[in-house]
């Protein structure tokens, strides 16, 4: 080669600017974390007894704050999927209807017939993971645009589940089914556990495979990633049968939870809090990087403003109004740019005096 | 319109439903079906997918087609003068079924309908005297669907009723949009955010939300029905044998079977009768003591 | 020569048009511009020259407002200008030509070319007027084509000219053109100078950003030295040498920028039995049927105008369009390629032409994207570990000379000339035992230019079979073995040995 | 050019073919009464449509178009009713303040680069939620005025009528057309929807533009709302839930891409007629259930959507997008535009 002396070394700043990288590479992280802290502490000044957790029957912990991981582990659980889906360039608008089909399949199936509980279980999985294929076969294979691929089934899906219910709630009871929604373990509700479980298997297989890189790839620039050699039709096969599986799992925790499945409601427009928890927690819509924990943080966040509605004692007619100006609080606080606003005008009104 | 025989059959009638929000809904609908076949009635189904406009654009496509007579189970109370106007114009009576209408009398053949508002003051009367011999009672409310005409006026009636009894207060009220989960979640936040001891009844405006709200309580290690009463509106199956297993107090009866008075109304009105505004399907309650006998008497029949 | 001096001494006493002072931006922790005076005279080519990652480009955003500096001023004739956005600066008369083709590639051209400037009546746009101008517009340029259809339909020499033509077209006071001639040949870069000698007797200014030394000599004024963010000095074209120019450029001397003599010499590989043989592959508007081999240890260079049809040539061995009749031999064995992935499989890797759109994934770090493609083949699980990883990285990083301050920048946020070495080193790192090169060299500045012609001759040596399109013939010269001359897309024929010269390709493609 | 109106033709073809079809079955299909319906029914919605056709090809999306319906209701209903203002007063108070929200919303999108998936999201929960809070009920509209203008149509042949507010929504359509082609406004949304660094790098006023186009989107749906307040005599805070869903759907079977850059007006116009077909031949049907309503009405866009891109794909083939950044060259360079 020719001779090497040191290529041109980027200058590096003095201090002040160090502090700014710091924080701003942390940002991410830091912002959604601390805007559920603010919930938190908000909640607990509405409620005093916002923090307590008693002892109820069969050692079953109860306080608000296990209602949060209880009621929130449906949204995590979408929110993992719906993140991955949306860092393939994607969108997975069924999730809704997917939890209505999986619970539908498992209720009936297990009150109609003698099958054991885990097939059922199984067989409910499976119906998810078909639903994740059938999205996936239409955005990945016939290049259908992901909003209207998934719409096709979020409005099909709700009509197959009341189909296989023929629209009354299915009730059953099946200890082992039942577990699923309200199982305890330690005291713990186990969809506790269950969003715990299925968060770190995803973690792990983003993290510890390429897989995630070449999501990213894939959502960040399909052209060059094609170019790369990589297959991003397995790819978005692949994010959409996990957002199967997600919603599936879910469907399965909210039909086991009220030991029937609705398949009229469950999981009516929660494909709109799975997005949302996503984007909260920091992942662009438009594909690319994503931030799986922190869509986790989001999920949180949404639940703790929903508890804080049912513990404030408003009057419902007020939910969604507090709900828009809580989740643009906390956008505003993420927005770089908003906050950009106000230090320079603090530090204008630090300069004058 | 045909001249027609006191029999329905040969009869288009088209039907605009609502929806299929609920289980409730799905009832109504399958004995709408079920009664027109054993009439002999051509019933033509529109599902309005919870939308107003769906269901006018369904008046209007039954016109459109020169049906015999249109039932309307109308979403929203208002908003319905003009298409029904048009069928008016068009010679097609409608019957309106279920919720009212605000539109001119004149331009409906009749109302088959239960009354909201009487519900709620049959739940909240009830809870009077189940609790005429305590100091107090703290109720909370698991509301509908905010904005919805069986919400609101199941409030309206509830309210009523218990602002004659002072000792009886509503400390909290959320809404569980009509479902099961929403029940259940937030009875749950209910329960862990205040001293259960101090609830003393709970007032669901439908079944759904109520059995969820029951699970909560049994989770919660509270004994529904004995700990804190209850007391819901439907009376679906699943509710009456809450009842029977004593873990609810009291439903309050919305009938599905509104069909047949509907149907022979339009036939009645075909052959030239007059008739009534409005015609009420009867409302009744249920309790721990009498579920039994109504829960067999239909799955019986 | 009497009248350059003359014209810079009359400029020296003028105020300049354009003036930056002391002009600093920082991007977090590094520092892309610091305290930068340059001045811009009325009627004057000046270039701006640096090394990649000097800051020519950040210069450039800053003067038409889309960075917003840290300090320092930027006057225009005179006045104090703070330029919010490009449209700002557009009202001020500074028409802009940026680096990357930043067109919208949903339109048409001939809306591109007339973008906020279409013709009115009543308030309404003439449409009919807009094609009708553009085309007109595009025969100035040698362009014949149809400017009613998509902009993503044409190649990106094409939309280059396209961009300049709607710069020069807009040029009130100022016109700054950066990298324009990095995708053109000689033929469109003449006619491009012609155009901007017109403008300069208009008396506007042109500020000029390129990495062909020559090219600077021939048109510029005055020159502009960056290195490293800050300003070296502002010298007068006619009395700077080349020699000097490249030491200030580099902040050292560039020993052998062309090592002489060009390796045509070895013509054994000839008789070697070629790695990839590709017969009759063609398909329909894209290519004639066409011949070619690579042997390991060869360079193969594919010569010819634009849209001649050379990308298209690698585009259907590479699989990223399927050929309509041919058959592709590797090693020999007759094999079908239907995607890169499957040519990757085979051991290709190809380095595209449009690195903005093919080539980087701006959102990824460097290293993500630099093991991108060795990861890519090795499939979803058998993953490199991040120690791994991260030796590859910061190799590629170090032998290619990246300007970055880790490994984990955003590719996006490297300038031009650092993401199309990126891209090189992904391929590199992917180990192919044949790689298809376009237009390898486009953007990189001298000291790099040199060491990547310096790189392609080694792998070469190492026993990989290359294949590379360049629009600089002397490029295309000195290192191939063998040249395909192409047409029209069309093969013309294939010169060997000594038949290698510009002048023959020249010859070659003018003839027949 | 051709290439470009090829979606726009393919689902024209779609139309005409589902038309036939429905006239195949039911005679009455086509009667100008069936033809009169289908624009007055989905009147609100196209003019919603409209709007979100522009904030399509800008490359964004609006969410809240379906509350910004509920919440013009209930304001007209309740300006009129009870603050006894002129229904004329009332419409352009409204309007004014879906424009102000629409403004207010692309500035929150742009200054503060809040997706717009989320913005508009957050501005649905407002307007859904603020007019919870004016009214829970629904409140009807009795205005002399009113009560006038729903009077007035035109009565085709047959006795199908074209009514005041179907004209409205073609004149909305033959304006969208207008802003879209021959507008330097309109031309910066589709730059912008193409590459928006690009865009504004060639020095389109961005901001400006990306505040404007949810200004117009949101004032159309307050047109929306008032198209529907007069269809239905009435505010209910509880109407048009969903709608944004079904205005984006009418957007891109109408061939506007998501990713922006790319569309029609007209194609939106042919989209609302095209769910309007799928209705109404599910209600000339009557013998689906609640169940198969929904399965029917997905398929049927289903097969929509194939035959489309069956029209419109290469060579008239299906082809399976094995060569995922060659079917959309346009949408994939649009987006990877390197950060400024
Ligand atoms: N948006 C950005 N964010 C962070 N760093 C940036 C950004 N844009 C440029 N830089 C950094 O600023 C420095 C100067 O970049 P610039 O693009 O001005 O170089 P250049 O002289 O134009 O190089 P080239 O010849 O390769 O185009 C580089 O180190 C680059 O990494
Ligand atoms: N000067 C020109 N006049 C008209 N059309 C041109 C011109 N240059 C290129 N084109 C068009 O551009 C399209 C793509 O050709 P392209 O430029 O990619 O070929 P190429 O040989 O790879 O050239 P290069 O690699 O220099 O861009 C062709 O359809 C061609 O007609
Ligand atoms: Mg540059
Ligand atoms: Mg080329």
């Amino acid at each position: 080669m020719l001779e090497t002396k040191t290529a041109v070394e980027p200058t590096t700043a003095p201090t002040p600017f160090n502090l700014m990288q710091t924080l701003s590479r942390n940002r991410r992280f830091l912002f959604p974390v601390l805007a559920l802290i603010l919930i938190l502490i908000g909640n607990r000044l509405i409620s005093p007894t916002f923090f307590t957790i008693r002892v109820g029957p069969d050692g079953r912990l109860i306080g608000s704050l296990i209602d949060i991981l209880n009621r929130g582990a449906p949204t995590v659980l979408l929110a993992i999927g719906m993140t991955l889906v949306i860092a393939a360039k994607g969108i997975d608008l069924s999730v809704g209807a997917v939890i209505a089909i999986c619970g539908a399949v498992a209720a009936v199936l297990i009150s109609t017939t003698t099958l054991p509980p885990l097939l059922v279980i199984a067989i409910a999985i499976g119906a998810g993971i078909l639903c994740g294929l059938w999205n996936g076969i239409l955005v990945a294979l016939f290049d259908i645009q992901p909003i209207v691929a998934t719409l096709i089934l979020m409005v099909i899906g709700r009509g197959i589940a009341q189909l296989i219910t023929e629209g009354q709630i299915t009730t059953f009871s099946n200890e082992s089914l039942e577990f699923v929604g309200t199982g305890l373990i330690g005291g713990f509700p186990f969809p506790i556990f269950l969003s715990v479980i299925v968060v770190a298997l995803v973690w792990l297989l983003i993290r510890s495979t390429a897989i995630g890189m070449l999501i990213e790839s894939v959502g960040a620039n399909d052209r060059a990633s094609f170019y790369a050699g990589i297959d991003a039709t397995k790819i978005k096969l692949l994010v959409y049968i996990i957002s199967g599986i997600c919603a599936a799992i879910t469907g399965l925790i909210i039909t086991a939870d009220i030991k029937g499945a609705d398949a009229n409601n469950a999981g009516l427009w929660k494909e709109l809090d799975a997005i949302l928890a996503v984007v909260i927690g920091g992942t662009a819509l438009t594909g690319g990087r994503f931030y799986l924990i922190m869509s986790v943080v989001g999920a949180l966040i949404i639940q703790s403003i929903q508890t804080g509605i049912y513990i404030s004692g408003l009057p419902p007619t007020f939910n969604l109004i507090v709900q828009a100006v809580v989740i643009l609080a906390i956008l505003f606080l993420q927005s770089e740019d908003f906050r950009r606003l106000f230090t320079g005008a603090w530090a204008k009104l630090r300069r004058q005096s | 319109a045909h001249a027609q025989d006191s029999s329905g059959a040969g009869l288009t009638i088209g039907f605009a439903q609502t929806g299929s929000e609920s289980g409730w809904r799905t009832d109504f609908t399958n004995a709408m079906m079920s009664e027109a076949e054993a009439m002999g009635i051509n019933l033509l189904f529109s599902d309005g997918q919870q939308k107003q406009e769906n269901q006018i654009a369904a008046l209007r496509s039954f016109i459109a087609q020169g049906v015999d007579a249109i039932i309307l189970a109308p979403i929203v109370e208002t908003g319905w003068d003009d298409v029904l106007q048009e069928a008016a114009d068009a010679e097609i009576p409608v019957l309106i079924i279920d919720r009212g209408v605000t539109a001119d009398p004149s331009l409906y053949i009749t109302r088959v309908a239960s009354d909201f508002v009487y519900e709620g003051r049959l739940a909240g009367a009830w809870l009077a005297t189940a609790t005429a011999d305590r100091a107090s009672c703290n109720v909370v409310e698991l509301y509908g669907t905010v904005g919805s005409s069986p919400a609101i006026d199941r409030a309206t009636g509830f309210a009523d009723a218990i602002a004659l009894f002072p000792q009886i207060q509503i400390i909290a009220s959320q809404s569980g949009d009509f479902t099961r989960s929403g029940g259940k979640t937030v009875m749950e936040s209910f329960l862990s955010s205040m001293d259960p001891s101090t609830i003393c009844a709970v007032f669901a405006h439908n079944d759904d939300m109520l059995i969820g709200a029951i699970q909560a309580m049994e989770e919660a290690g509270i004994t529904p029905a004995v700990d804190i009463l209850t007391v819901s509106v439907d009376a679906t199956n699943d509710e009456l044998q809450m009842l029977i297993d004593g873990k609810a107090n009291a439903t309050v009866l919305l009938s599905p079977y509104m069909g047949g008075p509907a149907y022979q109304a339009i036939i009645d009105y075909l052959g030239g009768a007059e008739l009534p505004p409005l015609i009420m399907v009867p409302s009744a309650m249920y309790f721990q003591d009498t579920a039994a006998a109504e829960l067999a008497n239909r799955t019986g029949g | 020569m009497g009248f350059r001096e003359l014209m810079s001494d009359a400029a020296e006493k003028q105020t300049p048009v354009l003036q930056t002072s002391k002009l600093t931006k920082w991007f977090g922790p590094v520092r892309a511009l610091y305290d930068v005076d340059f001045n811009l005279y009325a009627g004057e080519v000046h270039a701006v020259l640096g090394e990649n990652g000097a800051g020519k480009s950040t210069l450039v955003k800053l003067i038409t407002g889309v960075y917003r500096k840290d300090s320092g001023a930027i006057l225009l004739e005179g006045q104090a200008i703070e330029p919010h956005s490009p449209h700002e600066a557009q009202a001020y008369g500074i028409s802009t030509v940026y680096q990357e083709i930043n067109l919208i590639p949903t339109l048409s051209v001939a809306e591109n070319l007339f973008l906020g400037r279409q013709p009115m009546r009543m308030g309404f746009i003439k449409t009919g007027e807009i094609n009708s101008r553009a085309k007109a517009l595009l025969k100035t340029y040698n362009l014949d084509i149809d400017a009613s259809h998509t902009l993503s339909a044409f190649s990106v020499a094409v939309q280059q000219i396209v961009a300049i033509a709607r710069g020069v077209d807009m040029s009130a006071k100022v016109l700054i053109l950066d990298e324009p001639t990095s995708s053109l040949d000689a033929h469109e870069v003449q006619l491009l100078f012609e155009i901007m000698r017109s403008l300069k007797a208009r008396g506007i200014s042109i500020l000029l950003i390129t990495h062909f030394l020559n090219q600077v000599y021939e048109i510029s004024d005055r020159i502009t030295v960056l290195r490293n963010g800050e300003k070296i000095g502002e010298y007068l074209a006619a009395s700077l040498p080349k020699r000097e120019l490249v030491s200030l450029m580099l902040g050292r001397e560039l020993v052998s920028v062309t090592d002489e003599g060009n390796t045509n010499g070895k013509a054994a590989h000839q008789n070697e039995r070629s790695f990839l043989q590709v017969e009759g592959i063609a398909r329909r508007g894209m290519l004639e049927p066409l011949d070619l081999s690579v042997a390991k240890g060869e360079i193969v260079g594919l010569a010819g105008l634009l849209g001649s049809g050379r990308t298209e040539t690698a585009k259907l061995i590479f699989g990223v369009e399927q050929k309509d009749i041919g058959t592709i031999y590797v090693k020999g064995q007759k094999t079908t390629i239907r995607s890169p992935r499957q040519a990757i499989g085979q051991g290709f890797g190809m380095c595209p032409e449009d690195r903005k759109i093919d080539g980087i994934i701006p959102e990824l770090s460097v290293r993500e994207n630099i093991i991108l493609a060795l990861q890519a083949k090795r499939g979803w699980f058998k993953t490199l570990s991040r120690k791994r990883q991260e030796e590859i990285a910061v190799e590629m990083i170090e032998a290619m000379r990246i300007v970055t301050p880790d490994s984990t920048k955003p590719v996006g946020q490297l300038s031009g000339g650092n993401q199309q070495k990126v891209i090189l080193a992904r391929w590199l790192a992917s180990q192919p035992e044949l790689l298809i090169l376009d237009e390898p060299t486009r953007g990189i500045d001298v000291g790099a230019h040199a060491e990547i012609i310096q790189l392609i001759k080694r792998l070469c040596a190492d026993g990989l079979a290359l294949l590379v399109i360049s629009s600089e013939l002397a490029e295309i010269v000195e290192y191939s073995h063998r040249v395909v001359v192409l047409r029209d897309r069309k093969k013309l024929t294939e010169l060997t040995g000594d038949d290698i010269s510009e002048q023959m390709i020249m010859h070659t493609i003018a003839e027949s | 050019m051709r290439s470009r109106i090829l979606p726009l033709i393919a689902t024209l073809a779609v139309f005409v073919i589902l038309y036939l079809i429905g006239w195949q079955r039911f005679p009455a299909f086509g009667t100008t009464r069936v033809v009169g319906n289908f624009l007055t029914d989905k009147s609100f919605l196209g003019i919603a449509a409209v709007g979100m056709t522009f904030v399509i090809i800008a490359g964004g999306i609006d969410l809240s178009v379906g509350s910004v319906i509920a919440f013009t209701g209930v304001f007209c209903a309740l300006a009129i009713g009870q603050w006894g203002m002129h229904p004329l007063v009332a419409s352009g108070l409204i309007l004014l303040i879906g424009a102000a929200f629409g403004a207010a919303m692309g500035a929150v999108i742009y200054y503060f680069k809040i997706p717009a998936f989320i913005a508009t999201l957050a501005g649905m929960f407002l307007a859904r939620g603020g007019s919870f809070v004016l009214s829970q009920d629904s409140i009807p509209i009795d205005h002399p005025f009113v009560n006038d203008i729903s009077q007035i149509f035109y009565v085709f042949p047959d006795r199908g009528r074209f009514s005041f507010v179907a004209f409205i929504f073609v004149v909305v359509l033959v304006v969208g057309i207008i802003i879209a082609h021959y507008t330097r406004f309109g031309r910066n949304i589709y730059a912008m929807g193409g590459n928006n660094t690009a865009a504004l790098l060639l020095g389109v006023p961005v901001g400006r533009t990306t505040i404007g186009v949810y200004t117009l989107s949101s004032f159309l749906a307050a047109l929306a709302g008032i198209v529907y307040a007069l269809y239905t005599k009435s505010g209910y805070p509880r109407a048009a839930i969903g709608v944004e869903l079904d205005a984006i759907a009418a957007v891109v079977i109408g061939g506007t891409l998501l990713t922006g850059g790319v569309g029609f007006v007209a194609g939106t116009f042919l989209g609302v007629m095209i769910q309007g077909i799928i209705q109404t031949y599910v209600n000339f049907d009557g013998t689906l259930n609640s169940w198969w309503t929904k399965i029917v009405i997905g398929l049927l866009l289903f097969l929509f959507i194939i035959i489309q891109k069956v029209l419109t794909s290469y060579r008239g083939t299906l082809t399976f997008r094995l060569i995922p950044g060659l079917s959309r060259p346009a949408a994939a360079s649009g987006t990877s535009a390197s950060p400024p």
